[in-house]
């Protein structure tokens, strides 16, 4: 069965490693916040300027002076630390920030992604997602196999303007988890219930298929 | 001790002009310089090109300016929320520079410290990168950007003194302190305004150097874009 | 929280090897991290490249290293006040590597922020800009200065959480954040190490993200190079 | 007659504007500080991070974490400000700091300066003055005439390794007040009791001296 939006995020979650720094983009990426394995000590890093963010704020307790890159009103861990955003993109561009998890709509064979802009569209702008997949050392992409027409967004090449090349590590989507390696889409993982066949159909790139493809543990 | 001090927001803005560029410190609507914009869209200045992050909601922040059509040119990083914008936009009316978040920010420091150009390697083989000179270092391309200065800066902290040193709260602090540094002029508002010698020196963010003229803001909205919240359990 | 303290200056130390690259915090002897570098003092590391704004005196700081050979090249601004390095230099044993004391920051900076290279007027047409790319910007011919990095960085700080985060004291502070940022592991040492949730963080000067290892330093003797003082009257 | 150490540093401050920031050199410019006119506010700089720069500390209240580029113990006025490295020289740099005071051990006709460096000796250093020299608005050269074997240190060329190029705005010496135009020296003041030509004597360049040539009022 293919996996709602929550199931991508607790799968994105067992990426997370101890100690490491992670930047979280905007939908699905947030929600991984709320599947840290236990035992595993990270700390989220907002491009506005926070380290060590925390969960949103009780009711009542929103402060206009303390949100994340979606603008939401946020809180701090004990031991955060504040910043101007060209220390906050120090951190990023510097690769400090080890894991950066962001949406797409199209990711390539060769670890091109597309995100922020299509034709014809009204362009809101890329915001700090070029700088983070130009420099993070590991990119995992959190995205629906394929767009509301049901066309794959795993392809050979991207067709919308690209927002960063040869980056994307990892891809986590609703029907299966992919790498990119140096030949291309390797499938590892696929979700609970779906079919080799099911995700073969869905991917418009070529897949590296090698043994007997597990399913997700979740 | 030099003192920065303008004691309303009419001397603040002494000297703006049609044409000019301007800075806007902020990131969404925290931390923007509320009563400089308020009063900048009351005065008859138009073709104004902007630098800020963001572009403002409808009827708050930089809307207001693209609300009587004062901006010509709008660069920035993300300009999403904003249905004016996307009007004048797609009309034609509305020039945008979009940027990477980083390089905006690095370019706006950069004009303050006297850096001219750096490399980078954010938008490389984007369609950012149009244009630009591409250099490869330790196995990596890399862009060059250049940096960006403004006639006026506009920025807004929580505290400040008399000699123009500022302290941000939270994450207000954003891009107020690299455009404060960006300015010829650079205009402070803040929520408190104290004697020269009543901050520590060593928690300064932006020392009085930066900052041409300070004033007390008269009236701070603080709006939030996106009120998120948990429920107690 | 990411936890970083380590319990002794030997775990600190831990993968330090002779041929390494080392940065050090300080001006002078002012904020010089005095635990680590006397620890290094003690090992049996040569070969090493160190990038310091200064080198020590005879028997303190960077001295210490020096007076065992420990040290193949120095890259600094100002290495004056040192016999032992005169000694060295003269007889052709130490390389030095002499940069601006502008640049030499912004260089550091810069390769923590994963900025490979930038132009800078300072320099230009002087022996320090032989062999590098001049570029006219504005009018004013600048150089290209490339970034720095170490395989260790040493800072000081006054007080730090164990989530790595550093506030510093008065003009202590000098160098220790930009070369907390460029090195691959940076070492802070701190006269007081507090639980994370005890510094403000927004008075924060180095966020924990720079810092690999935080230890609490044994022993400050914090000296004083230039003693002036004026009488009261 | 020739001026002293502290005559020098005295006119020097005939130059200070109300609300100007300065940095000033190690020697004969520290002294500057002292002659600050009535009704004058300036801030001065010192580039190993600190602004609002104040006198030495009263004996016993030296602090090892309050000291200025030359390595003194110093204290803060009130609205001082700390900062590092790179944000000490994004002011000079980004010529937030309008003046800089700063010795020479030569000065040429077109405004170079040499001050770092004597081949065959020890040597020490740059420190900031590159920078500064490279970036200041104004750079005003404190400095004897001529060195100790009586040669002119106001030259046509520089002979030592230069420490930036066409900087130097103008000079104050034991002799003279000079300043550097498109065209060479011009000859502003003599030092009180000094003839005109002591200071041609002194002089290797060429001086452009229009109409008299008025005594130094200090």
């Amino acid at each position: 069965m293919s996996l709602d939006k929550n199931k991508i995020a607790q799968r994105i979650a067992q990426e997370l490693e101890h100690n490491m720094y992670v930047n979280l983009g905007i939908g699905i990426p947030t929600l991984v916040a709320n599947y840290i394995p236990k035992g595993i000590d990270v700390e989220f890093q907002s491009e506005n300027g926070v380290l060590g963010m925390g969960p949103f704020p009780f009711e009542g307790e929103e402060d206009a002076d303390l949100i994340n890159a979606g603008k939401q009103t946020i809180t701090m861990m004990p031991g955060a630390a504040l910043f101007d955003s060209a220390t906050s993109f120090a951190m990023i561009r510097g690769r400090h920030v080890q894991l950066t998890v962001l949406g797409a709509m199209e990711v390539s064979e060769n670890g091109d992604i597309a995100n922020w802009k299509i034709p014809g569209k009204m362009v809101k702008g890329m915001g700090g997602a070029m700088d983070l997949v130009a420099s993070a050392e590991n990119i995992i992409v959190a995205m629906m196999h394929t767009n509301r027409k049901g066309e794959s967004k795993i392809l050979k090449k991207c067709q919308l303007p690209i927002t960063g090349v040869n980056c994307v590590k990892k891809i986590v989507t609703n029907l299966a988890v992919l790498e990119v390696t140096k030949n291309g889409f390797k499938l590892l993982e696929r979700a609970p219930g779906v079919s080799l066949e099911e995700i073969i159909k869905a991917t418009e790139a070529e897949l590296i298929i090698e043994e007997e493809i597990p399913e997700m543990i979740l | 001790m030099i003192n920065k001090v303008v004691n309303n927001i009419e001397s603040a803005l002494k000297g703006v002009e049609s044409n000019m560029t301007f800075m806007f410190g902020g990131f969404g609507l925290s931390g923007i310089p509320e009563n400089s914009i308020a009063a900048l869209s009351k005065k008859d200045i138009f073709g104004l090109t902007c630098i800020s992050n963001n572009a403002g909601v409808d009827n708050f922040g930089l809307g207001l300016l693209l609300k009587r059509k004062q901006i010509i040119k709008m660069i920035s990083s993300y300009v999403g929320e904003n249905a004016e914008f996307e009007r004048q936009m797609l009309s034609g009316t509305l020039e945008v520079d979009l940027i990477p978040q980083g390089s905006l920010a690095e370019r706006c420091r950069a004009g303050g410290a006297g850096i001219p150009a750096f490399f980078t390697p954010a938008g490389y083989g984007t369609e950012v990168a149009e244009g630009k000179e591409v250099r490869e270092f330790n196995g990596k391309p890399h862009i060059l950007e250049t940096a960006l200065t403004a006639d006026f800066a506009f920025v807004k902290a929580w505290r400040g003194d008399t000699a123009g040193n500022l302290i941000f709260k939270g994450t207000a602090r954003n891009f107020n302190p690299l455009m404060a540094m960006a300015g010829k002029i650079t205009v402070a508002e803040v929520e408190e305004l104290v004697p020269a010698g009543e901050l520590d020196p060593n928690q300064i963010h932006t020392p009085g150097i930066f900052i041409q003229r300070i004033l007390q803001g008269k009236k701070y909205e603080k709006r939030i874009e996106q009120r998120t919240v948990r429920s107690r359990e």
